[in-house]
């Protein structure tokens, strides 16, 4: 499988833009010296075709991910990503932004490895600095089972060829002085997981990139066009009917994440998702204080600083199925409660803003990229809490699976039917959660 | 009958700590000497289990939810739809007692005695304490004399039963009793406490 | 702050409640071998965006399993019932 | 000059009596009781407050209150350092010690300045059009600069040595805001009886009553207000107190501050009280902020909003200087006009509007304040503060100097539409009052005042009476007729034209969100390239990001990208409000759940015995339980091999209480345990104990235990530690909302009884010792069996099972005598050498016998993968049936349960290890993985169980076990899981 992601030209310079509007730091030179010449749009915002080759229905990361790839890697150009809102308005511009690729289960070791992969030549392929940084994640453990938990996951890291460190306490206490290490902490830490080419990128860049890029190609990218149904015959779907009326194509995607359900319904399936609402939260902006991404081990958090300076911090989902983007004040609490306990430094900081977003959550934490039931109707979704950092990957496959209409091997394991098959991919051993709310 | 040691025995000990203002304004403690009960019905048998029983305490009638009933020294709490906590002097076979009424096919008769762990707190602050542990209205209109409460406390179940006017009766799950009591002292920490009681 | 009503203790803060997903899945019945019938009710979701019924169980209370009306798209909750009463319905 | 030059001898809200002082920079400054730092910087003559984000421009304060952008300093050192805190809204108290940010080596000297000479290539987004190159990963060569030069103030490392509280609070109405309305609106909803909480983020009640002299009717009508507040036992008020965020089901959380009273966290005292309030109704009396205007170097020191300076005036008795210049779009900003010529401070007042109401106009000649009507701002001079104005026409006419030291400005009014926006209520444009107001409400929230767009005084007082009225009733009281004394304003006035941006024709860059640097240039960029809505803008610039959140700069933004795109403020909209209203400490949310305190701990019974005994705990979930024991050993590596020989050679006692426990009662009982477990129950006799395993309805394993038939209809359940909170919501979901005719009824029993497990070939004596009068032989108490037996008036039950594989006994008494029943059995069987055997010797004898446990129960296997596949009955129905046989649950090569022993001597097996059939190429996922590993003292060598492809089928070959996080291999030989004893005749001994 790695042998493959070397042979795949993964960060080809493909859809760079014309010179004049390439970005470096000469065109900003350009600019500064005449103030009065003008930008050009990063993106084009064109009037909807009557019809195009393929439509992607979601103009988040995964949409927008997956129309360059078509246009870049398979030549497919007469595209249009289709958003209700405006491009980012979801989760990929909504998340804490981590990246990483410590999975252990077969379906998923490669598949988000490519994406690590792709990642680190991203800012390039798109010539739009989407600060992608490898500042490292440290995953801890409070108890020796923890740590053998740790291990199988980080042995068959390595196994794959993909970084992966065990820390001991003394480790992690030099790598993570902050921590609290005293008697008093709840749970105490015995060591971590680290990977140090894990880390975060600047959310919303990866949105604007990826549209500027495809845009640049050939795709169109059109905003505040919400898709309200699916032009079905005879178990064939041949295009869509948006607000802004009927487009029709000969390849229809969706990748709307937490609206997963409510789109595919339009089409007539059902399928194992359940949105729920996940949160996230910003400090205010301090000088660089967490150098890392950390995981605490006892309960579901995770924290990073962002460039501009906030700690963004996540936790687990509020509990129960929603469409609101708002989450409830007790998961803020015990977001917070997770943070001062495990870091006591950041007690003084200000929480500056919270939000939330629909998550598509699947019974085994695992996603979809694929066929469906339905001809040239394919399925990107049930991403739950790790999306993000597959967003290049998922575009990837995605963009495969629509053009050779067939999973390429990475995505091979995403099926929709798997729960058919009894082919659950857990790869947190956490169980069917829709028992374990 | 061997004597009981507390699941708070370590801490009770203490004498209690003084508040900000170097008063103790509320007192802590447990209640001991005492057996639980529980009696449940089936859904179908559920009217039957309610005459037998209220006949057997020698009440009129069951409560209905969150209000207490008395009987004698015993004190019953609708803890279910059918489900009952009847509490009673460590003297009182009540367990025996109910067991003989309550066939297996009308219900079930469970002892809980050992199950929980009755802290009181006592005192002008209690209400504040409460309110920094407790997501319930316990203004005394909302939270009478003799009405109880099943909820939570720092992430354990207990039920509280407001016994006087500014007295709660806390019950917690014994292997829990000690963190709550620890969650309880330390909101308690600024009004002062006296611990009273020592096991 | 989501506010539930239980059937048995009154309204309580979510909190004290644990989600049980979609309640308005028929069941098979426990001898049925039917494993596309087991497969869409352990599996499938409506997942609407709008009125739903789901089950809660008051975990830090009566215990009660309850069946809860609330729309997806406002978080506004409406009436409760045991579940009991739409048991098997 | 004196230590406050800018002090008016008389009037404004401070205590001349009370000095108080600060620390600034390491400089002693001294102010009134009643000041804000900010005020009593301001009245000392520093003007320089900060430097900004990314020019390092030199900045001043801007306003009086929350919204302020640039006055953000770090207050206290070591733990209680704080960085970013406004000084507008930091109540003065002796020994404050602040430092300004964002400038070094110091914000007068600011080498960072330099910045500013390159600004032009630092035009929005800026970042993302370079540091690309040269080579893939570029970015992590230029990041740290990059971070070093973002983020604002400098946070510490040490521990917050303070302390914060949560609670909750139930009331009828919240008042949000103390101003007019406010005031009005508790003390209506007060008179009806309802239970009131007034919130007010302020010190003092009274909102823009406070900017008022305090020689005027208004503050008569304040007090008069107040004493009536104060009358009422119903309302109950906080100070200093935010309301930070509206959640669903009318939910407002609150946050306090009481760092004015030096809380001690030694005596308990919260620094910051954190409250959930649930209020039946709700008055929104959250006024407005006043918007700056948009023009070349408007973010000058000296550049102020024109409420501000009348703030700082009449409050705080700061006299901004000797000549003012005010700029305006509405009539509002005239007051401040009067009040400062009423100072006797030359006012010129520059009316970007081509004509302007009379009245004013007379009144102004009156005060003898100049008047230049279409005038804008062409050019600010002065770079430290403003030292003169350029005022230019807008249309035809000269331009005009004026020298002066103060620049006030207005570009009108944004109600604070925050708390209504915040569950997903977007606020609607009024073009009237160039304005956002509440886009609706929830049932029984109202709005009064400056939040509706009502901009008078006495509007306001109208206002909340009528909604606290109306709020009272909502909340099922009902409030009196009576009335509340209006108050009229003179010279109160709100009429607007908007001038969005004031620059066509000033010289330096206009900023529109002064904490972030965003220019109108920057807005300009972001339009051309195509980041046109405003969530686009927002985040392309960062515009509003900031600590204020864009207070002051959120409307003149979307107002001027509307501009831009040619289309009506409307259609532009807003970004969405999210909570907090202003930032809040991470302590004071977490409250008191941190540190020992973060999560509940689950004890045994026999805790403290444990601790008392060398017993040394580790966590396990909720519980602590006792690891192992110091007289096997110093350490857990020693002691466990100690335990083990203690228990397969002689006899030990292990606490295991923390197994889950449930009574399940009722005639139907067997049919329900029937329907639950894989494995047959009907049939279990009375006085037997059976192995059960459950699965969920996925197929998958849910949880294993033993279940005791106690009588016809009475059983006693038991199951995984880590399982017990499950199954039993399980049972409980099943019995109530799948069968609920089924007569079974199930209760919790873990915090009933103790359990201890006494194992090993001595154990039955050992119990004859502590129970002499008890027949246990093996005819008596045959394995599977149970006993139930009163000692000395204690009930005690035996049930014959084992988890170590050595003859063993379960022993559970009701919970409080279990310390009794623990060293009883330990005094009595003293003789036989009995000692306490721990956790981690525990799972090492299961191990070696082969039994699954929480790495194994995992959620991820089936029964066949357990190896427990035979178990399940072939005629009857069970929970998990149909889908445990899916295809690829039945596949043959699934990983499944296996025995390993390690074949090379002095190296050891680890948990966690990947496994490889030995011909195997060692990488990508291997064929299975290690899941337990111990030493066995039977076999002298390390043995695991695992997960092997295929299992028990490749019995006795050999595989490697890599553990490449250490470099290791080890060669190993698949063996039976059951290593010791596989017949089990040790059991039935
Ligand atoms: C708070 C939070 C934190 C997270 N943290 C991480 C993390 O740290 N790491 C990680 O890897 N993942 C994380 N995730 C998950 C990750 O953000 C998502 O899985 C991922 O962004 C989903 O893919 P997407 O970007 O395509 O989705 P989105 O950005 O949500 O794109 C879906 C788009 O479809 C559009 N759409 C919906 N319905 C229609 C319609 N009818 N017509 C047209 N368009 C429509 C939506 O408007 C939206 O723009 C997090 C998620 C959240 C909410
Ligand atoms: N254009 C104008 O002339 C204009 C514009 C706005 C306001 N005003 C004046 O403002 C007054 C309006 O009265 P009002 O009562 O509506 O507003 P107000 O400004 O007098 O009072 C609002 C109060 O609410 C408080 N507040 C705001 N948000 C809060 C929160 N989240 N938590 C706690 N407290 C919070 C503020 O601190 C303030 O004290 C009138 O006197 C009017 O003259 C005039
Ligand atoms: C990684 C990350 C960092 C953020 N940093 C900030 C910040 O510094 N300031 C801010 O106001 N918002 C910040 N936000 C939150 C956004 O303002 C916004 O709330 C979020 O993208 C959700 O959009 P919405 O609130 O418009 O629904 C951040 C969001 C993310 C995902
Ligand atoms: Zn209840």
């Amino acid at each position: 499988m790695l042998r493959l992601v070397m042979l795949r030209p993964a960060h080809r310079p493909a859809g760079l833009p014309r010179l004049s509007n390439r970005y470096s730091v000469f065109s900003l030179a350009r600019h500064a010296l005449s103030p009065d010449k003008p930008w050009p749009r990063a993106w084009r915002s064109p009037e909807p075709k009557s019809s195009y080759d393929v439509i992607i229905v979601g103009g988040g990361g995964h949409g927008l991910a997956t129309a360059y790839y078509l246009a870049a890697n398979h030549g497919i150009t007469n595209v249009a990503v289709i958003e209700r809102s405006y491009i980012g308005s979801g989760n990929v511009g909504r998340n804490t932004t981590i990246i990483r690729s410590n999975y252990m289960l077969g379906g998923n070791t490669a598949f988000f490895e490519h994406s690590l992969k792709l990642w680190e030549g991203l800012s390039h392929t798109l010539n739009f600095n989407a600060m992608v940084s490898h500042r490292g994640q440290v995953v801890l453990a409070h108890s020796p089972s923890q740590l053998d938990v740790q291990s199988r996951r980080g042995n068959i890291m390595r196994l794959n060829g993909i970084d992966a460190e065990l820390l001991d306490r003394g480790e992690v206490m030099k790598t993570l002085p902050y921590l609290d290490y005293s008697p008093e902490a709840r749970f105490p830490i015995w060591g971590a997981l680290l990977q140090r080419r894990a880390g975060t990128v600047r959310h919303d860049a990866v949105a604007w990139g990826y549209a500027r890029a495809a845009s640049n190609l050939g795709v169109d990218i059109i905003e505040n066009c919400e898709v309200t149904g699916f032009v079905v015959q005879d178990g064939r779907v041949s295009g869509v009917e948006t607000s802004r009326g009927r487009i029709l194509a000969e390849k229809t995607g969706i990748a709307v994440a937490g609206h997963s359900s409510h789109v595919a319904a339009m089409a007539g399936l059902r399928i194992p998702i359940e949105s729920h609402v996940l949160q996230a939260f910003v400090s205010e902006p301090i000088k660089p204080l967490v150098h890392h991404v950390v995981s605490f081990g006892a309960e579901l958090f995770y924290l990073s600083q962002s460039d501009k300076g906030g700690l963004v911090f996540g936790g687990h989902i509020d509990g129960f199925n929603t469409y609101t983007q708002r989450g409830q004040f007790p998961k803020v609490q015990s977001v917070a409660e997770c943070a001062v306990s495990l870091i006591p430094c950041v007690s003084r900081l200000r929480l500056l803003r919270h939000w939330g977003g629909i998550m598509d959550m699947t019974p085994d934490g695992s996603p979809f990229i694929g066929r469906t039931p339905l001809r040239n109707f394919y399925f990107n979704g049930g991403w739950c809490y790790q999306g993000f950092k597959a967003t290049p990957a998922s575009g990837w496959c995605f963009a495969h699976t629509i053009a050779h209409d067939e999973e390429h091997e990475f995505n091979r394991d995403f099926r929709l039917d798997r729960f058919e098959a009894g082919r659950e991919m857990d790869e947190h051993g956490s169980g069917n959660w829709t028992y374990k709310q | 009958m061997l004597e009981r040691p507390s699941a708070l025995a370590a801490v009770l000990r203490q004498a209690g700590r003084s508040g900000s203002d170097g008063s103790r304004a509320l007192r802590l403690g447990e209640v001991r000497g005492w057996n639980l009960v529980q009696v449940a019905a089936f859904t179908s048998t559920a009217a039957e289990l309610e005459r037998v029983v209220s006949a057997a305490l020698g009440v009129a009638s069951l409560p209905t939810i969150g209000k207490t009933g008395e009987a004698g020294a015993r004190r019953i709490f609708r803890t279910g739809p059918e489900q009952f906590w009847v509490t009673a002097p460590s003297a009182d076979n009540l367990a025996t007692r109910l067991q003989e009424v309550v066939p297996a096919t009308m219900g079930a008769v469970t002892s809980l005695s050992h199950s929980r762990t009755r802290i009181f707190i006592e005192g002008e602050p209690a209400r504040e304490v409460l309110a920094r542990s407790i997501p319930l209205d316990f203004h005394p209109a909302a939270f009478a004399i003799g009405q109880f409460a099943l909820t939570g406390i720092h992430h354990t179940p207990v039920l509280i039963h407001r016994a006087a006017e500014q007295r709660y009766e806390i019950y917690a799950m014994r292997t829990f009793a000690l963190s709550v009591w620890e969650w309880l002292t330390d909101a308690a920490l600024p009004f002062g406490y006296q611990i009273e009681g020592s096991a | 702050m989501l506010k539930i009503t239980c059937p048995c203790c009154g309204e309580r803060d979510y909190t004290e409640f644990r989600y049980g997903s979609d309640a308005s899945k028929p069941r098979p019945p426990l001898a049925s071998d039917d494993r596309k019938a087991w497969h869409d009710y352990v599996f499938l979701f409506d997942n609407p965006k709008g009125p739903h019924r789901e089950f809660w169980q008051h975990v830090l209370g009566c215990r009660q399993w309850l069946v809860l009306e609330r729309n997806t798209a406002t978080n506004i909750v409406g009436a409760s019932r045991p579940a009991r009463e739409i048991a098997g319905k | 000059m004196s230590a406050a030059p800018y002090r008016l001898d008389q009037g404004g809200r401070i205590d001349r009596g009370t000095t108080l002082s600060f620390q600034l920079d390491g400089k002693t400054i001294s102010g009134l009781k009643g000041d804000t730092l900010a005020s009593a910087m301001f009245a000392s003559g520093l003007t320089l407050v900060g430097r900004s984000f990314k020019y390092h421009r030199p900045r001043g304060l801007l306003s009086a209150g929350v919204e302020e952008p640039n006055a953000l300093l770090t207050l206290g050192d070591g733990g209680r350092r704080e960085p970013n805190i406004p000084a507008t809204t930091t109540e003065l108290v002796d020994g404050i010690v602040a430092h300004r940010q964002n400038g070094w080596p110091s914000v007068e000297f600011d080498v960072m300045a330099v910045n500013s000479l390159a600004a032009p290539l630092f035009s929005a987004g800026f970042y993302y059009k370079t540091f690309m190159g040269p080579a893939r990963k570029s970015w992590m060569f230029y990041e740290p600069f990059i971070r070093r030069a973002a983020g604002l103030g400098q946070a510490g490392y040490e521990r917050d040595p303070d302390r914060y509280d949560t609670r909750h609070e139930f009331c009828d109405v919240l008042v949000v805001g103390s101003g007019p309305a406010g005031l009005a609106a508790a003390i209506t909803a007060g008179r009806s009886g309802a239970r009131v909480v007034l919130v007010e983020q302020d010190i003092e009640l009274g909102g823009s009553l406070l900017s008022e002299a305090v020689d005027s009717d208004a503050e008569a009508w304040r007090k008069a207000r107040l004493s009536e507040l104060e009358g009422l036992a119903n309302i109950k008020i906080y100070r200093r107190t935010t309301a930070q965020g509206l959640y669903d089901g009318s939910t407002v959380t609150l946050i306090e501050r009481r760092d004015h009273h030096r809380p001690d966290p030694a005596k308990g005292e919260a620094r910051q009280i954190v409250t959930t309030l649930r209020p039946k109704a709700i008055v929104f009396a959250t006024g407005g902020t006043e918007r700056p205007l948009v023009f070349g170097n408007n973010d000058r020191p000296g550049v102020m909003l024109a409420s501000a300076v009348r703030t700082y005036l009449n409050r705080y008795a700061i006299a901004p200087g000797k000549r003012a210049v005010v700029v305006t779009d509405n009539d509002s900003a005239y007051r401040t006009g009067f009040d400062l010529a009423g100072k006797g401070i030359a006012v010129t007042i520059a009316d970007l509007r081509g004509e302007t109401n009379e009245a004013i106009g007379t009144a102004c000649s009156q005060a003898g304040i100049e008047i230049l009507r279409g005038m804008a701002v062409a050019e600010v001079v002065g770079n430290r503060g403003v030292n003169e104005v350029e005022l230019a026409p807008l249309s035809t006419g000269s331009s005009q100097r004026r020298p002066c030291d103060v620049l006030c400005i207005s570009g009108g009014w944004s109600p604070a539409v925050h708390l209504t926006s915040h569950t997903g209520i977007k606020p609607v444009y009024r073009a009237d009052i160039a304005a956002f107001v509440p886009g609706g409400f929830a049932p029984s929230h109202f709005a009064a005042g400056a939040i509706t767009g009502e901009f008078s005084t006495n509007g306001a007082i109208r206002d909340g009476l009528a909604a606290g009225r109306k709020a009272a009733s909502a909340s099922g009281h009902e409030a009196p007729g009576d009335d509340i004394p209006s108050l009229a304003i003179a010279g109160e006035s709100s009429a607007i034209e908007p001038v969005w941006q004031a620059a066509q024709k000033s010289k330096g860059k206009a900023f529109v969100d002064f904490q972030n640097d965003v220019s109108l240039h920057d807005l300009a960029v972001a339009h051309q390239e195509g980041y046109q809505s405003v969530e686009h803008l927002k985040r392309y610039t960062t515009l509003g990001m900031g600590t204020d959140q864009g207070k002051t700069s959120n409307i003149n933004a979307l107002a001027i990208m509307a501009g831009l795109r040619e289309v009506d403020i409307p259609s532009a909209g807003t970004t969405t409000f999210r909570p907090p209203y202003s930032p809040m400490a991470m302590g004071a949310i977490a409250g008191r759940s941190i540190g020992h305190h973060f999560r509940p701990v689950r004890r045994s019974p026999m805790h403290d015995w444990h601790i008392a005994h060398g017993g040394v705990l580790t966590e396990a979930g909720p519980w602590m339980r006792a690891w192992w024991y110091r007289w096997a050993g110093d350490s857990v590596a020693k002691a466990y091999i100690e335990e083990m020989r203690l228990v397969r050679q002689g006899v030990g006692i292990a606490d295991v209480s923390s197994l889950g426990k449930i009574d399940v009662q009722g005639p139907d009982a067997a049919e329900f345990l029937n329907r639950i477990y894989v494995n047959g129950f009907a049939k279990l006799p009375v006085g037997k104990a059976r192995y059960g395993v459950m699965l969920n309805d996925d197929g998958l394993v849910l949880d294993d235990g033993t279940t005791t038939r106690l009588s016809e209809t009475r059983y006693f359940m038991t199951t995984t530690t880590a399982q017990s909170g499950e199954v039993m919501s399980w049972l409980e979901f099943l019995l109530q909302s799948v069968w609920p005719d089924l007569k079974v009824h199930v209760s919790s029993l873990t915090d009933e009884w103790a359990a201890m497990a006494v194992s090993g070939p001595k154990a039955r004596e050992a119990l004859q010792l502590a129970f002499p009068g008890t027949d246990l032989s093996d005819a008596k108490l045959p394995y599977m069996g149970v006993l139930e037996i009163e000692a000395g008036g204690v009930p005690v039950r035996f049930i014959r099972l084992s988890f170590s594989g050595e003859l063993a006994y379960e022993v559970y008494t009701p919970a409080d005598h279990g310390v009794a029943l623990w060293e009883k059995i330990l005094a009595d069987a003293a003789p036989l050498g009995i000692k306490p055997y721990g956790l981690e010797s525990l799972a090492a004898l299961r191990i070696e016998k082969g039994h699954v446990a929480g790495l194994e129960l995992d959620h991820r296997n089936s029964l066949d993968d357990l190896g427990l596949g035979k178990m399940a009955a072939k005629e009857k129905p069970y929970i998990g049936r149909a889908l445990r046989q899916r295809p690829a649950m039945q596949a043959p090569d699934r990983w499944s349960l296996i025995g390993i022993e390690c074949l090379e001597l002095g190296k050891k097996l680890r948990g966690g290890s990947i496994l490889f059939a030995a011909a195997d190429k060692i990488e990508g996922h291997g064929r299975g993985y290690i899941t337990s590993v111990t030493w066995s003292i039977e076999l002298d060598k390390y043995i695991a169980l695992g997960l092997f492809q295929g299992g028990l089928k490749h019995v006795g070959e050999e595989i490697i076990c890599a553990f490449p996080l250490k470099d290791e291999q080890v060669r190993a030989r698949i063996v039976s899981p059951h290593f010791v004893d596989p017949k089990g005749e040790r059991l039935h001994a």
